[in-house]
């Protein structure tokens, strides 16, 4: 029963094509979330060849929050041949910027960002929400100010599952922050 | 230790070596090769590290020539042909400005005598440094995003089309839009998006601003007679408005509205008018450097 | 070596889209296509569950001359619940307008829609595509993006024989477009 549902994972990860989430899966199979997670568990293991199998060329790996089937990271050159890769032209120095004051500040508005870079931002967060990294979070109701926060597809596109993981600010920049905050 | 403005400024020592290796370290996350170096004197080396020894307070900000420092810039500008050098342009003026604040701030008088007005100019470069400090941690995330994006963009996710069979499964479409309501979509997707201009007033109300206390200083400066700082201070009661004026008078000086005279160091600051041209606008966009 | 060889199968099978000859595979590898052709009916009876491993949720099938990663059969109804939740029968507001961008623009790339629409419309494409409503014009040589164009089916939905039925747009609002279009 229980392998019968990490089979029916196996079928619905072939054809997804974003990552899914433990709620989204148990709620397609109809199952409990709980047996979903254990199962995912196992998959893991088993693609990982922890199980008694092969390591296979395949790999479940969690992304933005959801698990989704990847080419396993040895043999990305294999396959680089094969895929038309249309990687989106890289960000600027300045978006990336942006990007980060966003990410560890968010929800901000688009002049909370102007004065923490100093510069007018604007272009740079059109091309952000072009690029479906960042998203209108809410209209503050007395200013009018679109607070913007991050999106899903960052933290895919980072390889990362939530917020938390990314890096700590450098100790520094605490020491910094504070007065900063202080001032405003 | 912070030296008076005047009078001759004492070679940096030269930065040990472990320190130099560090703060490299922490820019190679970047490329290191074509990057923007300074030579001034008492230092020589990449901008970054200039800035990190600033923001350490083991380098003067009072020592250096800011003006070498940009004749420099200037002629490496000239020689930048790729758009990432272009980048880093860009990232010297945000940092250019900051220093010019910093600068400001560092070369008031200092001594003997400590007053009240004193300390709050020296809070008010310690805000200048925080603001170094946070954008050099920004752009260090920055770094740590751009390679994260470098290397996922290397990892490849199953996407394939769904089997026929299974789209052939997908419930039919209730197509609902007329014409006339589709074009309307088109124009609604089409129509500028409008860009509201976000009022940082609004948000963090400063206590004393600084436009407003220019606009006192501009109105007491415009009738033509010269006056002292001390005058223009005269009444002021609250701490920060003293600094905002000052602050205001340097921002004139920099837009070059005002001239002043100080005979001695220390000595009394004397504030003239001398714009030719001046709009209210131009006070509009005075001390937006400070967030207000 | 040989089940090295089934790993990079495996990989390069994960993010194929259409079956795969086996010359191909082996031109891809720098195989023989005797060590291919082995190496796949190994793994069609490793997925059968015919090595020792589970019989998977998905299978290794030959169709049109060549080899492609499916659903297996069994879990079809499955994969049909799974489709169907994700494809309502109305389309949202944003594949509408997205649509409609595409409709007045074509033929256009993702890009730049999402640069007018100012969000990332990656997975609103893909919807339309599935439903037909769009189809992939040619692919830019240069840049590698594919260009979006509207099929028959969204005339027949609109009631209208050509694209020149359209109404037009207002002229002022031409203006705007094409100012965004400068900005890219």
């Amino acid at each position: 029963m229980e392998t019968e549902l990490e089979r029916r994972i196996e079928a619905i990860l072939m054809i997804a094509d974003e990552p899914l989430s433990l709620v989204s899966l148990a709620t397609a199979l109809s199952a409990a979330v709980p047996a979903v997670r254990q199962s995912i568990e196992r998959l893991v293991a088993d693609y990982d060849g922890e199980a008694g199998g092969p390591r296979r060329g395949f790999e479940l790996r969690e992304v933005g929050g959801g698990w989704r089937l990847y080419v396993r990271d040895d043999y990305d050159d294999v396959v680089a041949d094969f895929v038309l890769t249309q990687n989106p032209t890289k960000l600027s120095q300045a978006a990336l910027e942006t990007l980060a004051v966003i990410a560890y500040k968010q929800p901000i508005s688009r002049g909370a960002v102007a004065s923490i870079r100093a510069v007018n931002v604007d272009s740079v967060v059109r091309t952000l929400l072009g690029r479906g990294l960042i998203t209108e979070a809410f209209t503050d109701s007395e200013t009018g100010a679109i607070h913007y926060a991050t999106t899903d597809l960052l933290l895919q596109q980072l390889g990362i599952n939530s917020l938390d993981e990314l890096p700590p600010l450098s100790p520094l920049l605490e020491d910094g922050a504070e007065g900063f905050d202080d001032a405003r | 230790m912070p030296q008076p403005p005047s009078g001759d400024a004492p070679a940096v020592d030269t930065v040990d070596a472990d320190q130099t290796d560090a703060v490299a370290g922490a820019g190679e996350v970047e490329e290191g090769e074509k990057r923007f170096r300074v030579a001034v004197r008492g230092f020589e080396g990449p901008f970054d590290l200039l800035l990190s020894l600033i923001a350490k307070h083991e380098l003067d900000i009072t020592d250096l020539a800011l003006s070498t420092i940009t004749d420099e810039f200037i002629s490496y500008l000239a020689g930048l042909d790729s758009e990432e050098e272009l980048d880093q342009a860009s990232e010297f003026l945000v940092v250019a400005a900051t220093l010019l604040d910093l600068k400001i701030a560092g070369l008031l008088p200092r001594g003997e005598l400590v007053d009240a007005e004193d300390v709050a100019l020296l809070e008010a470069r310690d805000l200048l440094f925080a603001r170094l400090l946070q954008y050099r941690a920004f752009k260090e995330a920055a770094g740590w995003f751009s390679q994260r994006f470098d290397s996922e963009g290397g990892r490849h996710p199953r996407i394939v089309r769904l089997e026929e069979k299974y789209r052939a499964r997908t419930p039919e479409l209730v197509w609902t839009v007329s014409l006339q309501d589709f074009a309307a979509l088109a124009m609604l997707a089409f129509a500028p998006k409008e860009i509201p201009s976000v009022g940082l007033d609004h948000l963090h109300a400063p206590l004393v601003s600084i436009r407003e206390q220019a606009a006192h200083v501009v109105a007491l400066l415009r009738r033509g007679e010269p006056m002292t700082f001390r005058q223009l201070i005269a009444g002021a009661e609250l701490k920060g408005v003293v600094v905002a004026r000052f602050l205001a008078v340097l921002e004139l000086y920099r837009h070059a509205t005002i001239a002043f005279e100080q005979l001695e160091p220390l000595g009394e600051l004397t504030l003239r008018w001398t714009a030719e041209s001046w709009s209210e606008e131009s006070l509009a966009s005075l001390g937006t450097d400070y967030g207000n």
